[in-house]
């Protein structure tokens, strides 16, 4: 090493780290320097988020060194790591729903008055301000509870971004980012660099990562494979060094004849949510729901569903009406919903992988009303082969996947249903690309085979690629109806924005 | 410095993983799981309790004294069938007590006022199914907490049956009704007929929770409600059902008990819902819901009233009773817990070379070798 | 049906008593008092201890700490199973202990009842007849209201088996034409918790301002009672009086609160109930009328109607007496 | 309460209300308006049944009754919204009321505010016990202090071995507790109310306090902030120990009897008060003036009934039924602040 040169603000050395009999890290070293956007990509359980939390002082690693300022530190607890000047952003927003979003951003370092007491309005005044830098109009008093992932996610950028830390990494920040919120967090983030911080920046998508960064480091199960400024680099390289092979189409939409109407949805209104939503889906059509975050797309189809109730309009399926409310009968009719918040709506993740993959069929595979359990493991690991899942074994708690594999279970977990009609929101949030490209070839495979198929996706570049049809959703109304050949980045965008194309012009 | 190194190539035959789960199918890591279960410890501790008190305590290992142990815990053994299901799915009910004893104020007002036991029976189960719909309702539909909601009910039954019978008791019972919840099972002696069907109740309760689909759905409310409920379980209906439940097996319960003691009382089996609430928790359910079994629950219940029985026949004083009843409960949570934590801290890190049974999935056999 | 069950109960006493009959050395005998750790039901079993060490036999002492029958059914099972000749009951349900009650007469046990009294006891020792203590208690309201005013009752539980029949009995005495100026105007329970009796006594003079006196035939009640009037500006104003223990009662005497309450004498109570058993379990007496045995130190005792051997009229207590006792 | 805003949820209106948010947070301050308002109307209405229930001596009745069950209230309230719950309290109340009477009779000359201190001490002492059997074993607060009620219980009828201490063996100086009168307010009164003022403002205004809803509210993230959550809830423990000895201590005070039975049964009525006034057992939710509130509620219904004569055989239904009202109308409130909160999800665009 130089002597000269300034030592980074954060190091880690040949770390490992293991779960029981994973070995989530196998050696890996990264180097955040300052002034530098550094991206770390690599598979679903490649081991990204494990090294996060180790930075984050969360998990203690079993071998290897954290260096700070080129000094070796062990981090015992988060606080360490803390005080030492890094802050982060988990992949799972973890917020604490009873306090009031500006309570959530100052926890435990909120500022105080002379008395030593909470000065709730500076408190206050300092929340507003990040949300100006963000773009975010939130009101720092409301609660926690109720956000939408998207907002949970800039509440825990806000957090980040108060710490001002000379370290901050991000784990996946935009997963549930459209890309306008996307954009903001990007300006700041490209602010903070120039004032000297070192930043690491996780993401799947890899516009971002080559717009953003300065240097990309990818990793593969849990190793170390290669770092190379960004300027070197082009994304076929990174994909074939991060899933091992060259991957061939990323969206692989094959053209699937068109049958009859299977579901019909007519002047669906919840008050104050969305309002007079009318579309219709047939066989063999994959629909896309677009639009910008909180425009009411999951609360649609959620209520299409039955998991919401809604105030009026009707459903039917293949011409029969759905009663509002009750998901069973939605399921007996052949609807099946893969919803956006994997942790808290899709997946029960102190069970065990193989009894949530199974969740949907409990009644299938029992025999005499008595479950069998070699069914469930059969039918479990079926799912998992086809869908490349990476556990530890199919007993283990679903908690001890990696993001990206949970994801696998909950669609593993529908798509067993061997539905008539598959609602999809946001069915690759955190997939890697080599996956990502296998469910959107499931997902045209079943269309081809018939199924109808409704995805919400904040993608645009998956909804351009997968829909045949795409309806863009603003403010809770249907703005714009766009066949495939029609829709393009800019027509999507006028409509979700709520404009029409020739008031922009 | 960060390494600055390049793998070209990529890794060879990345087989196509969804790892197969050996861990469940051998015979030894079976027993491990076995091992590792919650219930565990509880049912140890049963199995020593009972060797030691047949082996020391003099007059435990008879006839007799299994006979009073058995009908001492027939009640709880009753209730805390259904309060397993209701707490894992992460509610509470503290009213089968009072249920309880509504439900004895009932057949005693029946009874006096001419009705035949056996419709009184009836009435007295449709009560139960009444009070408990009773708190089911409140705590599905109007979305208050069960615990809440049972402490007040809990209050209002118990009243209810003072308001029945007021300061008077029911003792007039038929002898041979009285006599005859005490029978023995054919003619065995120390098998009185309850305890057979407190058996039958709880397979049919274990078969219920542990190999049905509605017992799944049960840990998965207690789990995650909401996901159970994006996955087409009516979380509302089902808890609806379980406190229904729940008060007709209290009522059950309370029938058995005032033929039992041949008597109706308005303050009877006051606080009884502290000790099956106790009994269920020893058994390794999990009060935040989402884990337990049948098999633990009924464990705790018998080693509660064998350990009050044994020290009992010891001539122990009741307040050592209850200390020893209070440090079994702590210890029944603290003890697995360090020695879960010992272990993981004792457990070498995955050593390179021969893994043990529970190997990862075949991608990263290739690499095993590289391990620090 | 109704009637066919009631007529099968109540067998009397059988078989003859032979007055002579030698009273064994070492019979087990075993207390069970309403519950354990309970003052009053201490100095009681002091006495039980008393005779049986003077009867050279075996005391235990059983019971569970809550008040409840179904715990005490579990002590009675393991007295009948240690093989107990004698057990001496104090009833929390005068029948829920019942079956076991039989079930250890069948093994041997001879049955006692003692302070508050089961329906299938062999005989009952009464530590003062119930008419005597419903006599005692409206005589003490009677002076302290000088013969007239309105008085309410304070009692334990409403299902309290003793309280309910001594406050019956006060109802008796109250129909006599020299108790015609004193009204009771209600009953109420404070459950023998210092909380509730408070509250309930609260209660009471908001709902009667104009209320004279209150009767509390429970230790609990009277001390809170005491205790409240005392603090209040009804001190001086309202009468209390019942049955209580020197000890809990003195500072209410000293500070003129209360100017009389009675109780039995406990510890002779014990050592009657003693004596009782090991005269029953030795034959000397059935429970039958008529017939007598000696009690140690408190001398010859009959035994009355109803299968019931009373201890004698209860003490009065007031500020010239209190000092001799201690319990 | 008022309505929200002037964006009235029709669908007319087609966008979403966005602006809602911040009269919904007024009305989550007001959340323990539906109990202070069924207190009020209780009170008002056995007033006017029967004008001796605000006699001063009936206010001071009033006092006095509600004090006890609302400081053990308060206490509960602070480990409740840490997510985890004592039961233990009415037999470490036990404890400490035997406790400091047993000095009085053991040490006759020991000046009255040491004894009281000890018998906090007591409590203090059996309460950091709960919480470091929680904390450092990481088990289920409410199988723990399950455990810790039967022994601490069997631990008071051992040392108490049947014995009780009354009124003539403690001090005057100490009883007059009980009944002294600081401007009409009872003085054990007036220490639970300086006590939840205190406790309700540390809760609210100091960074410590805040952290107890936040471990509360989500374990997890409260570690990853790097909340030392294990010394708090310790804390929250020692806390609620020390106010249940000194509930003991004004038990004594008040009643000048105690035995080794003092506080049985009285946790899940404890239990109740908190949650009758709004604090969740799920945690993160609630404050300790709601607690004081849910326990003043309780005892002016029990204070109540025997005023309006009713039954004494309807007495404990009616408790019930009133609970149950009680729940179900902060339900009620609950539900109206939570449909204005759903206009409050603004975001960037
Ligand atoms: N707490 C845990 N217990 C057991 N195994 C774990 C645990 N956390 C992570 N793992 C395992 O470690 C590996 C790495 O997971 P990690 O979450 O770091 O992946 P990732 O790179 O962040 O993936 P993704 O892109 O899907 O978020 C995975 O195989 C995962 O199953
Ligand atoms: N009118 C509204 N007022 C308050 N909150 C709302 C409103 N509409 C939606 N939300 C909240 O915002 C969240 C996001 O809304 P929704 O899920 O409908 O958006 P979306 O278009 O599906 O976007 P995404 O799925 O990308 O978050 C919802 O979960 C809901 O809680
Ligand atoms: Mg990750
Ligand atoms: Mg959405």
């Amino acid at each position: 090493m130089d002597p000269e040169e300034v030592p980074p603000p954060l190091a880690l050395v040949d770390v490992t780290k293991s779960f029981g009999s994973v070995r989530a890290l196998r050696g890996l070293s990264l180097e955040l320097r300052s002034g530098e956007i550094h991206a770390m990509v690599g598979e679903n359980g490649a081991g990204k988020s494990t090294l996060v939390k180790t930075i984050a002082g969360v998990h203690r690693p079993d071998g290897g060194r954290v260096l700070v300022d080129g000094r070796p530190t062990e981090f015992a607890a988060p606080v360490d790591a803390q005080r030492a000047g890094v802050a982060v952003i988990y992949q799972e927003p973890t917020l604490f729903p009873d306090l009031s979003v500006a309570e959530n951003i100052f926890v435990g370092r909120q500022p105080r008055t002379r008395l030593r007491t909470i000065d709730r309005g500076r408190m206050r005044r300092d929340t507003e301000e990040v949300f100006t830098r963000l773009g975010v109009h939130m009101d720092p008093d409301r609660p926690a509870r109720g956000l939408s992932i998207a907002d949970q996610q800039l509440v825990e950028i806000a957090k980040a971004l108060t710490r001002k830390a000379r370290v901050l990494v991000m784990d996946e920040p935009t997963a549930a980012l459209s890309g306008v919120e996307a954009e903001r967090l990007f300006t700041v983030a490209r602010t903070l660099r120039d004032s000297g911080a070192a930043l690491l920046f996780i993401s799947h998508r890899f516009d971002e990562v080559f717009s953003l960064c300065d240097r990309i480091t990818v990793v593969r199960d849990g190793a170390f494979v290669s770092c190379d400024p960004t300027a070197d680099l082009d994304v076929d390289t990174v994909v074939r060094r991060m899933v091992g092979r060259d991957v061939s189409s990323l969206y692989p939409k094959e053209d699937a004849e068109r049958g009859e109407t299977v579901l019909e949805v007519d002047g669906l209104t919840r008050h104050g949510v969305f309002a007079d939503v009318s579309f219709e889906v047939r066989a063999g059509e994959i629909v896309a729901l677009a639009g910008l975050v909180g425009a009411g797309r999951s609360e649609v189809i959620r209520a299409v569903f039955g998991v919401d109730r809604y105030d009026a309009g009707t459903v039917r399926v293949q011409g029969r009406p759905l009663p509002p409310g009750r998901p069973k009968a939605a399921m007996d009719a052949g609807v099946a919903l893969v919803p956006e918040d994997r942790r808290q709506q899709g997946l029960v993740m102190e069970s065990s992988i193989e009894r949530n993959a199974t969740a949907t069929r409990r009644g299938p595979l029992s025999r005499l009303g008595l479950l069998r359990r070699s069914a469930e493991r059969e039918s479990a690991r079926e799912w998992g082969e086809r869908l490349s899942l990476k556990s530890g074994g199919l007993a283990e708690p679903v908690s001890t996947l990696s993001g990206g594999n949970q994801q696998k279970v909950v669609l593993a977990k529908w798509l067993s249903t061997e539905p008539r009609v598959l609602f999809v929101d946001e069915p690759t949030r955190g997939i890697d690309v080599g996956t990502k490209a296998e469910v959107h070839r499931l997902l045209s495979t079943l269309a081809g085979q018939g199924l109808a198929i409704v995805m919400v996706s904040s993608e645009l570049p998956e909804v351009l690629g997968m829909a045949d049809r795409v309806l863009v959703m603003h403010e809770g109304r249907v703005t714009a109806e766009l066949d495939r050949d029609e829709a393009d980045e800019e027509s999507v965008m006028y409509a979700a924005t709520g404009q029409r194309p020739s008031e922009a012009a | 410095m960060a390494p600055e190194r390049t793998v070209t190539a990529p890794a060879p035959d990345r087989a196509p993983e969804g790892a197969p789960d050996p861990s469940g199918r051998r015979p030894a890591a079976r027993i491990r799981s076995l091992l590792s279960a919650r219930e565990t410890p509880v049912v140890g501790a049963l199995v020593v309790t009972l060797l030691g008190a047949g082996l020391f305590v003099d007059m435990f290992a008879t006839g007799r004294n299994i006979d009073f142990l058995v009908l001492s815990v027939a009640a709880i053994a009753l209730m805390a069938l259904p309060m397993t299901l209701i707490v894992i799915t992460s509610e509470i009910d503290l009213s089968v007590a009072s249920t309880l004893a509504l439900s004895s104020a009932t057949l005693g007002v029946l009874w006096e006022s001419g009705v035949p036991i056996e419709t009184a029976l009836w009435i007295c189960l449709a009560v139960g199914a009444a009070l408990g719909a009773f708190n089911g309702f409140l705590v599905t539909v109007c979305g208050l907490p069960s615990l809440a909601v049972t402490i007040g009910t809990m209050a209002l039954y118990r009243g209810l049956a003072y308001v029945l019978l007021g300061d008077r008791a029911v003792a007039s019972y038929p002898r041979d009704w009285v006599g005859g919840v005490r029978a023995p099972f054919l003619g065995v002696e120390g098998l009185p007929w309850i305890a057979v069907a407190i058996l039958l109740l709880s397979a049919a309760f274990g078969v219920l929770l542990h190999a049905t689909a509605f017992g799944r759905s049960l840990f998965d409310i207690g789990n995650n409600d909401e996901a159970a409920r994006f996955t087409g379980v009516s979380v509302r209906w089902t808890k609806f059902w379980l406190f229904t439940l729940s008060g007709v097996v209290a009522s059950g319960a309370g029938v058995f008990w005032t033929l039992q003691y041949g008597t109706s009382r308005a303050d009877t089996a006051f606080g009884l819902e502290l000790q099956v609430v106790a009994a269920v928790l020893l058994g390794g359910v999990s009060i935040f819901g989402g884990v337990g079994s049948i098999l633990g629950v009924m464990s705790g219940v018998v080693l509660l009233g064998a350990i009050r029985n044994a020290l009992q026949l010891f001539g122990i004083s009741s307040e050592v009773l209850q200390i020893v009843t209070g440090l079994i409960l702590i210890a029944s949570v603290v003890t697995p817990n360090l020695v879960a934590r010992t272990r993981a801290r004792r457990a070498p890190a995955p050593a390179p070379g021969p893994v043990p049974a529970s190997a990862p999935s075949p991608a990263s056999a290739p690499t095993k070798g590289e391990a620090p | 049906t109704i009637d066919d069950a009631q007529e099968e109960e109540n067998s009397g006493p059988t078989g003859t008593a032979d007055p002579d009959a030698e009273i064994p050395e070492g019979l087990k005998i075993d207390f069970l008092p309403k519950q354990l750790n309970n003052p009053y039901s201490d100095i009681v079993n002091a006495g039980g201890a008393t005779a049986v060490e003077e009867l050279a036999g075996e005391f235990t002492e059983r019971g569970g700490t809550e008040p409840t029958a179904d715990a005490q059914v579990e002590y009675i099972n393991a007295a009948s199973q240690a093989g107990s000749d004698v057990i001496v009951i104090a009833a929390n349900d005068p029948d829920a202990v019942c079956p076991s009650l039989d079930q250890a007469r069948e093994n041997g046990a001879a049955i006692v009842g003692y302070d508050s009294n089961a329906s299938c006891t062999d005989i009952f020792v009464n530590q003062s007849s119930t008419e005597l203590i419903g006599q005692t208690l409206v005589e003490m309201i009677s002076e302290d209201l000088g013969g007239e005013g309105t008085f309410a009752v304070l009692s334990a539980t409403p299902n309290a088996t003793n309280q309910n029949a001594w406050i019956a009995a006060m109802e008796e005495v109250l129909k006599e034409e020299e108790h015609a100026g004193l009204e009771l105007v209600e009953t109420v329970y404070g459950n023998d918790d210092d909380l509730e009796s408070f509250q309930e006594m609260q209660g009471l003079m908001q709902s009667y301002p104009d209320l004279d006196g209150v009767v509390a035939p429970t230790t609990v009640g009277i001390a809170a009672a005491a205790r409240y009037v005392s603090d209040s500006e009804y001190k001086g104003e309202v009468a209390v009086t019942g049955l209580g223990t020197p000890n809990q009662m003195r500072e209410f005497v000293k500070d003129e609160t209360v100017n009389q309450f009675a109780l039995w004498n406990p510890e002779e109570l014990g050592y009657l109930a003693g004596y009782t058993g090991a005269a029953l379990r030795a034959g000397q007496i059935t429970g039958a009328e008529g017939e007598t045995f000696t009690a140690g130190d408190l001398g010859e005792f009959t035994v009355q109607a109803d299968q019931e051997v009373v201890l004698g009229p209860p003490t009065v207590f007031d500020a010239d007496n209190i000092d001799d006792f201690d319990f | 309460m008022n309505a929200p805003s002037a964006a009235p949820e029709t669908p007319t209106a087609g966008a979403p209300p966005r602006d809602g948010a911040r009269p919904a947070h007024r009305g989550i301050q007001f959340r323990e308006l539906g109990v202070l308002l069924a207190v009020v109307v209780l009170v008002v209405a056995t007033w006017m049944y029967n004008p001796g229930f605000l006699s001063s001596q009936g206010v001071h009745d009033l006092f006095l009754g509600a004090t006890v069950l609302s400081v053990l209230a308060v206490g509960q309230a602070l480990v409740l919204i840490t997510k985890n719950v004592d039961l233990s309290v009415g037999s470490v109340m036990g404890l400490s009321a035997f406790g400091t009477g047993l000095l009085f009779v053991t040490f006759p000359g020991l000046p009255v505010p040491v004894v009281m201190l000890a018998g906090v001490l007591v409590g203090l002492v059996a309460g950091l016990l709960n919480g470091l059997l929680v904390t450092t074993a990481r088990v289920p607060a409410l199988v723990v202090t399950l455990g810790t009620l039967y022994a601490y219980r069997g631990l008071n009828h051992w040392w108490a071995d049947g014995g009780q201490v009354n009124a003539h063996d403690m001090p005057d100086a100490f009883l007059l507790l009980g009944s002294f009168g600081v401007l009409g307010v009872p003085l054990p009164a007036a220490i639970a109310i300086a006590v939840v003022a205190a406790v309700g403002f540390y809760l609210a205004r100091y960074r410590s306090g805040r952290e107890l809803y936040a471990i509360g509210s989500n374990a997890d993230a409260a570690r990853l902030s790097g909340i030392p959550a294990a010394r708090r809830v310790t804390l929250a423990f020692a806390a609620n120990g020390a106010l249940a000895g000194l509930a003991g201590v004004l038990f004594a005070a008040r009643y000048g009897t105690v035995d080794s039975t003092v506080g049985t049964g009285m946790e899940l009525q404890v239990v109740a008060a908190a949650v009758v006034g709004g604090v969740a057992i799920a945690g993160g939710v609630g404050t300790v003036y709601g607690a004081a509130l849910g326990a003043v509620l309780l005892t002016t219904i029990t204070a109540a009934l025997p005023i309006w004569q009713v039954n004494q055989f309807w007495q404990e239904a009616v408790v019930g039924a009133l609970i149950l009202a009680a729940i179900g109308l902060d339900r009620l409130l609950a539900l109206r602040t939570a449909r204005r909160l759903r206009g409050g999800g603004a975001r960037g665009a």
